[in-house]
């Protein structure tokens, strides 16, 4: 093979383990030196829900040409820090997968890497995974250099390197060459490390939360930048005090985020609806994950999108939006704050595990905000009307104390001053205040790309879907002729035109979605009366491959 | 400078009973904002915060910056308001139902918290607004269209309980005694840190306690109760279970005051957020995250 | 006009007064009185949230034909308790309304009843109302002998009687003669006195609730029966509370219900999820009013539908049945009940203050359970799974302590003992499982009328609707020729192809809904793809009358 | 009749970190089961619920009903089983985040209600399946990702607000004291009302407090404490605010334990309802709205 063809392979590598045995890392930056490299690489983390023991792996994709998935089958390389990894991935190995092991571990084929002399190095037992990323290092023919650079930004203990050098020594290095391929502006960061950067960048105030897997990423990214970006990061008693604080926090004139999975962003529904009457800009985050209830908590599903929809009870405008990589939810993070806090509206930010949890490469030109932060904020100087019926439904928003006049929030209905009112008429207006102002934010949004189309544009051939089914499908996308992906963004409000539009002559339309029923198809129906009942879903708690899709959509 | 009470009114019709111990609260309520805008705090800095109840309907009666909220969610919701504009003088009205059914859990924490804001808390001993079922605080035998035969478990003491959970600042106010909830809120407001005041506030209507209260009742300033004593603060407050013991004695005023780290302390809150511009270059952001 | 013409004028009699005056009271026993007489009533009330003052007032609609809905304007008589109701609805009346108010009050025509010596007889001022009513009656022309009666059985305390005497006496009657119609089997009752009704003749073990306008007159309603029926009802600290509770006494053994209304539902919502997962029978009584949040809390709206169909993370069968009268609404309740129990899922009763508010007169015939209420429990003697995999979906339900061997239920993904899982093959299986189930339960509610038609059935124009719409457009039905009126009785599972049946030579198709933007809509459209855009809303929190729809049907 | 331990295994995988203190709640459970079934309590009897967290895990672990809840709300699940049916001994595991953060209002009520439960929280003073987040107890200071500073605010302290919320029966365990715990178990099971055992549970891998707890830990048995005495558990319960003070001295054992009419008896529920056969015919049901 050319060097070309050779660097536009794609490969995979599993590195699997105990939990606390480091996998995740490993695999972290195995995949952040294959990108200094000049290579695309992804990084699927799976872990049961657990602290020690148990089974986790990470499959490392990589390639010289965009990757934006995992394989689930036929691995290169096998890293097996325990027994249990051999076992367990046996069916899914290629042929001539090679394997790396601590001696000790059994494995059909590969080396054994002896880590007896380690100890004595000053090499600590924890850092086997790195030994074993030497001697991987070592097997894929990456320059030591380069691997060594990111093990001393990344990890910390002076013995991680030596860990690294002991197994690259004694590793038995045949694989290959990898070559570094000249880019620039190449990023590698999980979508829910996108979603804090975009909160960041939108100016957060607060991020309010309670713990919940996938969810908790985000708190402890933020967390960890509070200082250097002077906000606040609170952990409160429980979710529907997090949701109420974070709507008091933003009526008192805060920029606030908060962030949660299925189980709180269900507590949090009453006070979805309290956004909705009050029109307190409010972001919300729901990180999905298999359901129902506690279902398999550290696994992914597309499940709770007719949630997100009609969470909180009465009528009321709001915003869905679905990022499908760590590039997107960048900028839809900061487009759910711009709408939010313009509009007075709640802007949920749909993710989900694999979105949040999974490591992307991205290229600099990927991330192009559509929009500027800001406050939004007016400072009249005599009388406001928190409620102002306007023409677009937009009342302009002041923030007590900012002014002399008072300033309203209020769950019940209301006068424009946002004092109670009961009666028919006035009701009527307001409800179709919050009309208008749902069609105001859907001219908005339909400035921001809510849908976007992939492959050959002409195809009659549609796969429809939207989230982090996308790299799956643009991966697929490779493999087919005649088709095209239709990937939703916005999902509320929904861009029916746009869509119908790229459906209207297709021959097929197929629904892909992270779910058992295809919930995307029935908010299809919903807004336009379109029907598909193709659908390829997958509902097992593991995200899509390239290869489940082909297979699916060919079978 | 005198103030004008009648800035502190609004065009709404109130909609309570003739009567209703919740008149006390406003006038208190009020009261108490004059008072303290006449000694320098400023108007336009008060907040206050309802819940849902007929207590709650209090936002619509005082002119001031109001967030009406929903039913349990007041203390959430003020602490928020303090974090994010440490400026505003914040008060929390609730009711019974409100805070020690619904919100219970954020009572609690509150109290551990320890933002600088002003809980009242009406508490009538009854969810009266929906027509008068037992509260954690009704006592036991109380007849409503829920507990036809009477209620069944002991009621909650929420003063012993605050003073438990970590609260700097207890007392317990009678709504019918203006004067000296005048002086408990106003008190409250002054305390830095979370001023929790349970308002004995008879409801003519479902639950009207006056007459058993007003004999019963006494003054802990009177009585030269000492607030610093944390000991002697639980002892008063267990005098008086709720129950409507006819040998009981009520203490009011303040059981219990101490100085602690507040929560915006903690927090190092000092400048109103919406006053902070932030000047965030996206590229800057993502550069973190930039390996080659 | 003949006999025949008369007594079938629809007729409207307007009572209002301060909260506290005894308005819907009065109201109340005019409806049993002309009950009582053989005719049909209906008795809407309104009223704003407080408990003394204020405007609240009742329109009580009767005729000899059946009624089932009330007027908005064209009042008979109005019956003033106070000067306010005279004012306010003054833009109602009809040019030759009469009025009837106690002296003091200013009419613009009508009678002044002088109650300056009720005192001496020993009535109260509390009893203004009922000496109105005797005025009332006699000016209605209603036998003195029937009223009295109702009024014993009806209204405590010896100076009722006489009071309705006073007025009586000094009433100046000249409005015609009541005559009895010969009927029997007339039941006056409102739809949450059904429910509460249905719940019993469920054999309901426990209710637990915590209180919210306007599901709250279920908890009054069966507080005051517990003791004859003897069953627990149980007010818990706050609505999660409730709903875990539920599902634990729902889990050992008890038939239970929760009810509450869109706030209170909402935080349930996280534990409807975990009812999907554990497969513990929950029947929810979901009373809609006006929202978002608290919006209007004691006036009605039907927008919580899509909310009730999406609440909770993730997948799982539901049940959301929509009775529109209370005959329906007992029935209804009996069938959640049944498929609640039956097929261990999740069973929404959807309601709303108009319904659960308003008295009804219903024929005996229109009470016709499908459904016998059964524990439909198993109690193997050795081995017992859980969650049997079963090809139905369904696995016969135990409880703990009936059996030797351990019951189990779970949040968790789980094996078929219920012990918890994260492998793929297994959460397939038990998502596949669940899915069979929404099937089966699909086909056992395709039994039950989960739709039905009045009116022409052969009309190419269709009002399609669900819920308490059902009264006013039945009253407008009689009033079009050429129409039908399709009513969904179960939105889920949503009678899809009996539906394309009755609108697909339809000429119009009218969505009729108590929202601002039309949900049922949106579910079709979702469940079939069928469009429509032509809707009759309503949405400054009153119910629709006949008169309102047949003037938005014409204009 | 000697109980075979083994009955109470099932065949999950034990995904506990090895040395958790969850072992040692385990062990005390199962072995407290058998030995009330040695003394004739029906082991089908025995239903447990859980919440969600590593605690949660122990409804996989032992072999008898149970209800693997959600997060933060044992204790409504728990109180309605018994009240549904009263023939079930009803065990709760909690964890600490569990408990006192998601689920405080039903822990402040469940103390009042009184049913006759047993509550075990494991109390590791930390969100521990998340990753080691800060919960209520954690002391102050305390480092997990989501307080990278440090935690802020003070600890609460459960034990004494069990007291003073009304709890009938207040004890703390050690969970690496699995006999001492086995009979704080069998005393909570048998106590006629509910039962609150809190205990320490040292998180190896996010938390371990075992080096600081076992210094500081002594007996209430051994010291004469008086349970029945509220005044002098109070003050035994004050001795350790959960905070990680070196000089604190940490008791466990029984502070309180007083009898109280429980609810099952408030609601007179006796048999239970799955045994009862009712015969309502739906016409008489409806017969009471029937006007002609
Ligand atoms: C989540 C939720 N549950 C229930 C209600 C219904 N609700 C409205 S007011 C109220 C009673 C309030 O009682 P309390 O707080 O004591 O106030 P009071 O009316 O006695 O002043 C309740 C239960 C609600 N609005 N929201
Ligand atoms: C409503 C909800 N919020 C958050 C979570 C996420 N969650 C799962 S376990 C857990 C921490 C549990 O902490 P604790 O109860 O102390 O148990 P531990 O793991 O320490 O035993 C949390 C917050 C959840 N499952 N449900
Ligand atoms: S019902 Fe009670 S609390 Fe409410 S307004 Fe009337 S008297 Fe006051
Ligand atoms: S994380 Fe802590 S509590 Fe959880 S299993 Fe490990 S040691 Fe035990
Ligand atoms: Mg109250
Ligand atoms: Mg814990």
């Amino acid at each position: 093979m050319l060097w070309d063809d050779i660097r536009s392979v794609r490969r995979s590598v599993l590195i699997g383990g105990q939990a606390g045995q480091g996998v995740a890392k490993a695999a972290e930056v195995l995949g952040k030196i294959l990108v200094k490299l000049g290579y695309y690489v992804f990084n699927y983390r799976d872990y049961p829900s657990l602290i020690r023991g148990g089974h986790n792996f990470n499959v490392v994709t990589f390639s010289g040409d965009r990757v934006f998935s995992h394989d689930e089958r036929g691995y290169e390389v096998i890293v097996a820090l325990d027994q249990r990894t051999v076992k367990t991935h046996l069916p899914e190995e290629k042929k001539d997968t090679y394997y790396i092991a601590p001696k000790g571990v059994n494995i059909p084929r590969g080396e054994n890497i002896d880590t007896s002399e380690a100890l004595k190095e000053g090499i600590p037992p924890i850092a086997t995974n790195v030994i074993l990323l030497g001697a991987l290092a070592k097997y894929l023919g990456i320059p030591k250099k380069v691997a060594l650079e990111v093990i001393r930004s990344e990890l910390k203990g002076e013995f991680n390197e030596k860990a690294f050098l002991y197994g690259y020594e004694r590793g038995e290095g045949s694989g290959g060459k990898i070559g570094r391929i000249p880019r620039r502006g190449l990023y590698f960061l999980t979508g829910n490390e996108a979603i804090g950067l975009g909160a960041i960048a939108s100016g957060i105030d607060m991020y309010i939360a309670y713990p919940m897997t996938p969810a908790t990423p985000v708190l402890h990214f933020l967390a960890a930048r509070k200082k250097q970006y002077d906000f606040t990061v609170l952990q409160l008693e429980n979710e529907i005090a997090v949701v109420n604080a974070a709507l008091g926090a933003s009526y008192a004139g805060a920029i606030v985020m908060v962030g949660t999975s299925g189980g709180g962003f269900a507590l949090m529904s009453e006070a979805l609806s309290l956004q909705g009457m009050s029109e307190v800009p409010l972001v919300v985050y729901l990180a999905q994950r298999t359901g129902p209830s506690t279902g398999v908590p550290t696994y992914t599903a597309q499940a709770d999108l007719l949630f997100a929809l009609h969470a909180g009870h009465g009528e009321f405008p709001r915003v869905v939006v679905a990022p499908g990589d760590p590039a997107e939810a960048f900028e839809r993070t900061m487009e759910a704050f711009y709408l939010a806090y313009r509009y007075r509206v709640l802007s949920i930010l749909l993710g989900d595990k694999h979105l949040g949890e999974s490591h992307y490469t991205m290229e600099e030109g990927e991330f192009s905000p559509r929009v500027k932060p800001e406050r939004f904020l007016v400072f009249p100087e005599g009388d406001y009307k928190s409620y102002e019926i306007t023409e677009d439904g937009v009342t302009p928003r002041s923030v007590p104390g900012a002014i002399e006049a008072p300033v309203r929030a209020t769950s019940y209905e209301h006068d424009e001053y946002g004092i109670t009112t009961e009666e028919g008429p006035m009701i009527e207006k307001m409800m179709e205040k919050r009309l208008r102002k749902a069609e105001t934010v859907r001219e908005a949004v339909m400035e921001l790309e809510p849908l976007s189309v992939y492959g050959d544009p002409e195809a009659d051939r549609v796969i429809v879907s939207w989230g982090s089914t996308k790299g799956a499908i643009l991966d697929a996308l490779g493999h087919l002729s005649g088709w095209k992906f239709v990937k939703i963004n916005y999902i509320k409000p929904f861009p029916s035109s746009l869509f119908l539009h790229e459906v209207e002559d297709a021959r097929r339309v197929v629904i892909v979605e992270n779910s058992s029923t295809g919930q995307i198809g029935k908010v299809i129906a919903m807004e336009t009366g379109f029907i598909t009942e193709d659908k390829v879903l997958r509902y097992d708690a593991r995200p899509f491959t390239p290869e489940y899709i082909l297979r699916r959509l060919r079978g | 400078m005198k103030f004008d009470l009648k800035k502190l009114d609004t065009y709404a019709e109130n909609t309570w009973c003739p009567g209703c111990g919740n008149f006390g609260i406003l006038t208190a309520a009020k009261q108490a904002v004059a008072e303290l805008v006449e000694e320098g705090y400023p108007l336009n800095k008060f907040t206050l915060v309802a819940g849902i109840g007929c207590h709650a309907k209090i936002y619509d009666y005082i002119n001031i910056n109001g967030f009406y909220s929903i039913h349990g969610r007041v203390l959430p919701t003020a602490i928020a308001i303090k974090l994010a504009n440490p400026e505003l003088i914040v008060l929390g009205f609730g009711g019974d139902g409100d805070t020690y059914a619904e919100g219970t859990a954020h009572f609690i924490h509150a109290a551990r918290y320890n933002a600088d804001i002003t809980m009242v808390v009406h508490n009538n001993q009854v969810f009266a607004l929906t027509t008068g079922q037992a509260t954690p605080t009704s006592e036991r035998g109380y007849r409503g269209k829920s507990t036809p035969e009477g209620k069944w478990e002991e009621p909650m003491n929420p003063v012993a309980l605050a003073l438990m959970a970590g609260a700097t600042f207890v007392a317990r106010g009678y709504s019918y005694d203006v004067k000296h909830l005048t002086w408990l809120i106003k008190e409250g407001v002054k305390h830095r840190g979370f001023a929790f005041i349970d308002v004995i506030q008879p409801c003519v209507t479902f639950h009207n306690v006056a007459p058993y209260v007003r004999e019963r009742m006494y003054k802990l300033e009177e009585v030269g109760h000492d607030p610093s004593n944390f000991e002697e603060a639980l002892k008063r407050a267990l005098e008086w279970n709720y129950d409507l013991d006819p040998k009981a004695k009520i203490p009011i005023g303040i059981f219990y005051k101490v100085e602690k780290e507040t929560m915006e302390e903690g927090y190092n809150r000092r400048i109103p957020y919406y006053k902070v511009e932030r000047k965030v270059d996206w590229k800057q952001v993502l550069a973190e995250k930039k390996i080659i």
